[in-house]
């Protein structure tokens, strides 16, 4: 008899998500969920939070004891794992420990990306996955005066903002020529770039680092542009990559993400994945695409629970659509789906408005009579309503017109009618 | 053993006075059984009842055929039942009538009857043709077989349904006093 | 899990638009009428006079709480309301993002999200809706009561697929409890194993076999014997209506005479289901049953069903109700009554159970045609009692369905002529008329 | 002090029922059982007998309030006769079976049709293969005692069965006589521990399905149903054992001594035996005594407990004599004579030496058995040993 019949590893979204999702179906059956942190489960997501002073850090957490209690899941913090191994169905921990199980989870999400850039590896450097970065971070910005964030993603575009607020002088160096290229197109892009020079930010874009190098009171950074920088701390931001190595050497390759199926499978018997650790297909051409988004997380988690599960009401993967908000100083923003498409050919259509007074922009791209993207900065549009919009694929037909008049209004009325 | 037989009307109590005097004689420490003839329960139908008693114990549960007494709770009764019927020819006749004796279509040989207005005494006491108590004291003083202590012990622990003991011990009474005892 | 809660409902056909909804709710959670406050929102349609609204569902697995990094957002478990913390919120507005009907928004005057708590109990909103588009619904929770009762009914047990008599014994036993004494004569609910069958039983309250013609006497030696020692244990049958209207009648009919502390359900599926689908005195007129068949000469059942229930309510008994398992909160309501009614005297409970194997009815369909029975007033829903001489209709029908709408839906009534359909509506019609004529007047039977 | 009291069979019963305490009793009236059901109500009423008292609307439901009440642990009482008995055989039929120690007094009558509501035993006798325990009384002191000694009998361990004390309507029902009524606290100390459902019960304390589904052409249920048969024939086997002890019981504390089973009377020296049963005995007695007085060698074999039929007792009784003459007071129609008759002829197969017996039927529909009836009865047996066999069965009364 294995010990648990469902063992999740991790227990961030992905991990509470697929528990949920395995209670509602199977009100008895064990489950372990298993932590390598110490503490209770958090999210990822509020790290920039905890470190700005706008979360307390004692404070972020996702669930009580009680509740796994509640529960009948059997949580055990501080247990890494080694080896989730498909053919002996047991885990093996770090610290030795074996857990046998029916059927597995990997939920352990991602970690970040170092990039190889010369002397990186020799310089004391940030970075923020974890409770433990968040605090060295802010202990570290305490004593500092500047610093130098490498990554305009999400993660180094908060780290910026929090810098800034504190005082410190803030360079961003970004590869790519514009901020968070991963959802913004170059006008929302630019907007938001403008905000951050207006408080002091200074942004490097198009602007490879070629060498870092220690020096006595902190980092140098040298650029391709031959610009050389230097700061009290470093940062670096420029990505993630899955912590998916305890599938090692079982014949497949997760180094870009465990690729899953429609149900979250990874292909290794009982064994599913999800979060940030997969690459599922992408919602729009099907192709393998890693999302590393809370929301997909979510998504994912509840899919693969329901399967592990069998409940029979679960319903297959619609594919990762790239989503996301985000607020900087005293603004937000959101971007769901194809929201960078441009206008082309007949089928693409673009819908913008842009009112420049009020920092306001707002964008919807629609394919033939379906929407398949919006943007927004200080827009009132409801982001969840245009996800699901997009997801469901609603044909807009004769409402068309309508909703791209009155996107906020119609958009609510659609989503009010397709309420159950 | 001494077997006696109750004539009556429905009505009038014939089976509950076998039973008080039942009760009665055992007060006077003999053995008793009683039983009524079983017919439909009608007011005014004839019925009987009968009792044997004797210093030994009785076993047998039958009807009186030859009963040794009778005892007549009601005047009319002799004109359309055969009250005397296997009557032991030397037996006692207890008879509740206004009549004398000589008014009476009696048997010969009886060795001793007693009469009672039963009917007279039972209107002034019950305002109702009721009487079985007053026969029973009759039957004492016909008898000398059960005292009238004995008859008031029996009346007791009867539950008379249609008037109080005392008027019961009355009648008893009165049953005993106004006996003509031939 | 699996929790019901409380909810606004809304009715778009009854809405103009005049925004007093949102007035009430920027009035009760800011203090203001400033519009921009109103966690409720209606919204012009496509056309003039179509209005949305967006409003927080309370969703059962919130996307909002999954989504929210840092647990600012929860549900609560009792109320079923989605709440949000203030103190935890980091502002990243991810829950805008997982809310697929605007429930939560962003709030410019106050630059937070917001969201629908439901005034803890007494939405204002509701209260301002003078159309009444807005409902606020709240027999709900009465499912999550009768749900954390422990199940006293094995899993598994062998009816007839689409019976409902699972659903009601399951549902009364967790409402009466374990310190019940439950009988079932023979019939459908004995025939499914709820006794037993070899020595398994299928409930965890004391159960029986009484006879098809005493339960309510078996049951009322129990409950003497009971109150005589001091303890309080409930009586509950679960008769057909053979059990109850015909060969059992007459201790029914003894035992609601003395005012026996009785629960007794009646099951009237309308004849002998459980023997070969046999008529019983409460198959209607028309039916098809195996002894009213249909050939040249017959055409179904000749005579009206017995009317049970107004024959229990003439036995005064402490109170009487009819009961479709189609609108069960209706019947929790009533099974509420009878435990209560049953410490004084009989509570008798007479739940229309459409049979999907001796009516001819397709198993999916039989909720519906529950539904239906109520509708079209051949199952009118009432209740009397005892206490205080009221009587009722728990579920008027103001404009009723015809008869045709319930009968086309089952087998047995396939053959009926037009003049056999005209009788059923007519006996419908004079039923709820008669009716009609009991609860106009108090119904002081105890007198 | 034990008291004296005079009264009738129906009264001694109710007092009978007062000494047993019970829980519970029902009533329905009906001739000649009506005025045991109106003493036990009165008796309710003025607080000597302390149970609820169940004023049902029939035997049906008398019997079934009794076996409710007895699954939830009561004790309980009640009596009938006749159509009440018929209309009450539903229930009746599954009481022992159910194992339910319920004391139920026959206040025995003939059966209809045509229209008759006076005595004659053809009720209980109708129902005797039915499971109850049946003991049949002589006198009116017998109705009493043994009313008392049923629960014991009934609510024994190794029992576990319904018993019916029966006694002969119009002759018991209404014959007066002396009877002792022993003292309460003496017979709560025979009585002891009540013990009415230790083996099933409706009691949500220890929760059991009662009465499952038992049968069926396949699995175990056959087999389970087996066990219970067998479990009910045991029972009743047992009892023959329990019902002497208690008897005996009962005579060592109370000075009232019963033959538990078959009484044995004058056998010593008798050439053949009348077999009796119920009230005509004390007449039969007195018959055989008057023909001893004439040097006829008659004795009496009286069967107080017909169920269980007290096979061994009558081997041993019978194997006296050369000649039985059995008085019935039903019939049992199949056979053309009477039940008694032919379970002692069942009797009789198993003594070595077959002997004649004969077959008499009397007392049906209220009618007398007189000791003219007996010595009738006397003369024909005495007969069967000259080798004379009379058409058969011979009926008492019928030219009375």
């Amino acid at each position: 008899m294995p010990d648990t019949k469902y063992l999740i590893v991790g227990s961030s979204h992905a991990g509470l998500a697929a528990l949920e999702a395995i209670r509602l179906a199977d009100a008895e059956g064990s489950i372990t969920l298993l932590s390598k942190e110490g503490s209770l489960p958090y999210s990822p997501t509020v790290l920039p939070y905890v470190f700005s002073g706008m979360a307390d850090a004692d404070r972020v957490f996702l669930r009580e004891d009680d509740y796994f209690k509640q529960m009948g899941v059997d949580f055990k913090r501080g247990s890494a794992v080694t080896e989730l191994n498909a053919q002996k169905g047991q885990a093996v921990l770090e610290t030795g420990e074996t857990i046998g199980f029916q059927k597995a989870l990997l939920a352990t999400g991602a970690r970040p990306q170092v990039p190889k850039i010369e002397g990186l590896s020799d310089c004391p450097f940030q970075v923020l996955r974890t409770l433990a970065d968040a605090k060295a971070l802010k202990s570290g910005m305490e004593s500092a005066r500047s610093a130098i964030i490498l990554g305009a993603g999400l993660i180094g575009m908060h780290a910026a903002e929090s810098l800034c607020e504190a005082g410190l002088q803030v360079t961003v160096v970004e590869m790519a020529g514009r901020v968070l290229p991963g959802y913004f197109d170059a006008k929302a892009s630019g907007m938001i770039k403008s905000i951050f020079n207006e408080h002091g930010v200074k942004l490097l874009l198009g602007s490879p680092v070629t060498h870092v190098v220690a020096n006595h009171n902190g980092c140098g950074v040298s650029l391709e542009n031959g610009l050389d920088l230097s700061a009290d701390m470093i940062m670096v931001a420029t990505g993630v990559i899955p912590n998916w190595e305890c599938l090692e050497n079982q014949g497949i390759d997760g180094a870009q993400g465990v690729l899953v199926d429609d149900y979250m499978r990874t292909g290794l018997k009982n064994i599913w994945a999800a979060g940030d650790v997969t690459r599922s297909k992408s919602f729009f051409d099907n192709s393998p695409t890693y999302s590393g988004t809370l929301p997909m997380a979510v998504e994912q988690g509840r899919i693969a629970g329901a399967s592990m599960a069998e409940d029979p009401g679960v319903k297959p993967f619609p594919g990762a659509v790239p989503l996301n908000t985000y607020s900087f100083f005293g603004n937000r923003s959101f971007s769901v789906g194809q929201a960078m498409a441009t206008a082309s050919g007949k089928k693409t259509e673009v819908n913008l408005i842009h009112i420049p007074s009020s920092n306001s922009y707002q964008k919807l791209v629609f394919n033939a009579d379906r929407l398949v993207g919006a943007m927004g900065i200080n827009s009132e549009l409801d982001p969840g309503v245009l996800w699901r919009m997009i997801e469901r694929q609603v044909e807009l037909g004769d409402v068309k017109e309508a909703f791209a008049a009155k996107p906020k209004e119609i958009g609510r009325l659609l989503m009010n009618n397709l309420w159950r | 053993m001494y077997e006696i037989r109750f004539h009556g009307r429905g009505g009038q109590g014939a089976v509950l006075a076998s039973k008080i005097l039942a009760k009665a004689l055992v007060e006077e420490g003999k053995h008793v059984k009683a039983i009524p003839a079983f017919g439909f329960e009608r007011r005014g139908a004839p019925v009987a009842a009968f009792l044997r008693y004797d210093d030994q114990p009785i076993r047998k549960v039958t009807n009186i055929y030859n009963p040794d007494c009778i005892i007549c709770l009601d005047p009319t009764l002799p004109n359309s039942v055969d009250i005397y019927q296997g009557m032991n020819p030397n037996g006692v006749l207890v008879m509740a009538t206004k009549k004398d004796k000589k008014a009476l279509n009696l048997p010969k040989g009886l060795s001793k009857i007693g009469l009672c207005d039963a009917f007279g005494i039972a209107l002034s006491i019950f305002g109702r043709p009721i009487t079985n108590s007053i026969m029973l004291g009759s039957l004492a003083r016909t008898t000398g077989m059960v005292s009238l202590e004995a008859l008031n012990k029996g009346m007791e622990s009867v539950a008379f349904r249609d008037a109080a003991l005392d008027k019961n011990v009355e009648a008893v009474r009165r049953g005993y006093e106004e006996t003509r005892v031939y | 899990m699996g929790r019901s809660y409380h909810t606004i409902a809304f009715d778009a056909q009854k809405c103009n638009g005049c925004q007093e909804c949102e007035k009430a709710c920027a009035q009760a959670k800011a203090g203001v009428t400033d519009l921009v406050h109103s966690r409720i929102k209606v919204s012009p349609g496509r056309k003039e006079g179509e209005w949305g609204l967006a409003l927080c569902r309370q969703c059962a697995q919130p996307l909002c709480v999954m989504n929210c990094p840092g647990g600012a957002l929860s549900k609560d478990p009792v109320s079923g309301v989605v709440s949000w913390d203030e103190s935890r919120c980091v502002g990243c507005k991810l829950c805008t993002l997982a809310c697929a009907y605007a429930g939560i928004t962003f709030n410019q005057a106050t630059g937070q999200v917001m969201k629908c708590d439901f005034c803890g109990g007494d939405p204002a909103c509701v209260k301002s809706c003078e159309r009444g588009a807005l409902q606020h619904l709240t027999g709900s929770d009465i499912y999550n009561e009768w749900g954390d009762l422990e199940d006293l009914f094995v899993p598994g047990i062998s009816a007839c697929l689409g019976c409902n008599s699972e659903l009601l014994v399951r549902h009364t036993l967790r409402r009466v409890g374990p310190n019940t004494v439950v009988a079932t004569p023979p019939g459908c609910i004995a025939g499914v194993g709820a006794v037993g069958v070899n020595g398994l039983t299928a409930t965890k309250t004391p159960v029986f076999h009484p006879l098809l013609t005493n339960t309510a006497s078996m049951l009322a030696g129990a409950r003497r014997y009971y109150n005589r020692i001091g303890r309080d244990v409930t009586m509950l049958a679960f008769a057909g209506d053979g059990g109850a209207a015909d060969v059992g009648f007459q201790s029914l009919s003894g035992a609601a005479e003395r005012g026996e502390q009785i629960i007794f359900i009646c099951v009237d599926n309308e004849g002998y289901m459980n023997t070969g689908v046999q008529r019983s005195s409460t198959t209607p007129y028309g039916a098809w049953t195996s002894t009213t068949p249909v050939g040249s000469v017959l055409r179904g059942k000749t005579r009206d069903a017995k009317p049970l229930p107004i024959i229990m309510l003439m036995h005064n008994c402490e109170y009487v109700a009819t009961a479709s398992t189609a609108y069960m909160e209706d019947y929790y309501q009533k099974l509420e009554k009878a435990i209560l009614a049953a410490k004084k005297g009989m509570a008798y409970v007479h739940v229309f159970s459409p049979c999907p194997t001796g009516w001819r009815l397709p198993p999916a369909r039989l909720i519906e045609a529950g539904r239906k029975a109520v509708q079209c007033n051949l199952m009118p829903l009432w209740e009397y009692e005892s206490a205080t001489g009221d009587m009722r209709f728990t579920h008027p029908v103001d404009n009723p369905l015809p008869v045709t709408d319930y009968l086309s839906m089952i087998g047995k009534y396939r053959h009926l002529s037009a003049e056999q359909t005209q009788h059923i509506q007519e006996h419908a019609d004079r039923q709820v008329d008669l009716l009609r004529k009991f609860m106009q007047q108090r119904m002081d039977l105890a007198v | 002090m034990p008291k004296t009291i005079v009264c009738d069979g129906n009264e001694a019963a109710a007092w009978g029922v007062s000494r047993a305490k019970p829980d519970m009793v029902a009533v329905y009236p009906i001739t000649p059982q009506s005025s045991l059901a109106e003493y036990v109500s009165q008796f309710v009423a003025d607080g000597i007998i302390d149970a609820d008292l169940m004023d049902v609307e029939g035997e049906h439901s008398v019997l079934s309030v009794l076996q409710g009440a007895c699954l939830a642990g009561a004790r309980t009482f009640t009596a009938t006769c006749g159509q009440g008995l018929a209309f009450m055989f539903e229930p009746y039929f599954r009481t022992p079976p159910l194992r339910l120690p319920i004391v139920m007094s026959i206040v025995t009558r003939d059966g209809i049709t045509p229209q008759c509501v006076w005595g004659g035993q053809q009720d209980a006798m109708t129902v005797r293969e039915v499971g109850w325990i049946q003991m049949y009384c002589e006198t009116v002191q017998e109705v009493l005692d043994t009313v008392i000694l049923a629960y014991r009998v009934a609510e024994h361990r190794d029992v576990m069965l319904p018993v019916n004390v029966c006694h002969d309507g119009n002759y018991l029902s209404y014959g007066v006589e002396k009877v002792e009524l022993p003292d309460q606290e003496d017979v709560d100390r025979f009585m002891g521990e009540k013990n009415t459902n230790w083996h099933v019960a409706l009691d949500p304390e220890r929760p059991m399905g009662v009465d499952p589904l038992t049968g069926g052409a396949t699995g175990n249920g056959p087999a389970l149903f087996v066990r219970y048969r067998k479990g009910s024939c045991k029972a009743m086997q047992n009892a023959l054992q329990v019902i002497c002890d208690v008897h005996r019981e009962w005579g060592e504390q109370f000075g009232r001594h019963y033959a538990p089973l078959v009484e044995e009377y004058r056998l010593d020296g008798a050439d053949f035996a009348l077999v009796t049963i119920g009230s005509m005995t004390g007449a039969a007695k007195d018959a055989v005594d008057a023909a001893r007085e004439q040097g006829v060698k008659v004795g009496l074999i009286k069967i107080k407990t017909f169920r269980p039929f007290p096979l061994e007792a009558m081997i041993q009784a019978l194997s006296k004599v050369k000649a039985v003459g059995v008085v019935d007071r039903s019939v049992s129609f199949g056979w053309n004579s009477g039940p008694v008759y032919q379970e002692t002829l069942s009797a009789l197969y198993h003594l070595k030496e077959r002997i004649p017996a004969v077959s008499f039927i009397g007392g049906l529909a209220g009618a007398d058995i007189t000791e003219t009836h007996l010595q009738r009865v006397i003369d024909v047996t005495a007969s069967l040993l000259q080798g004379h066999m009379p058409a058969q069965p011979i009926w008492l009364n019928e030219n009375d």
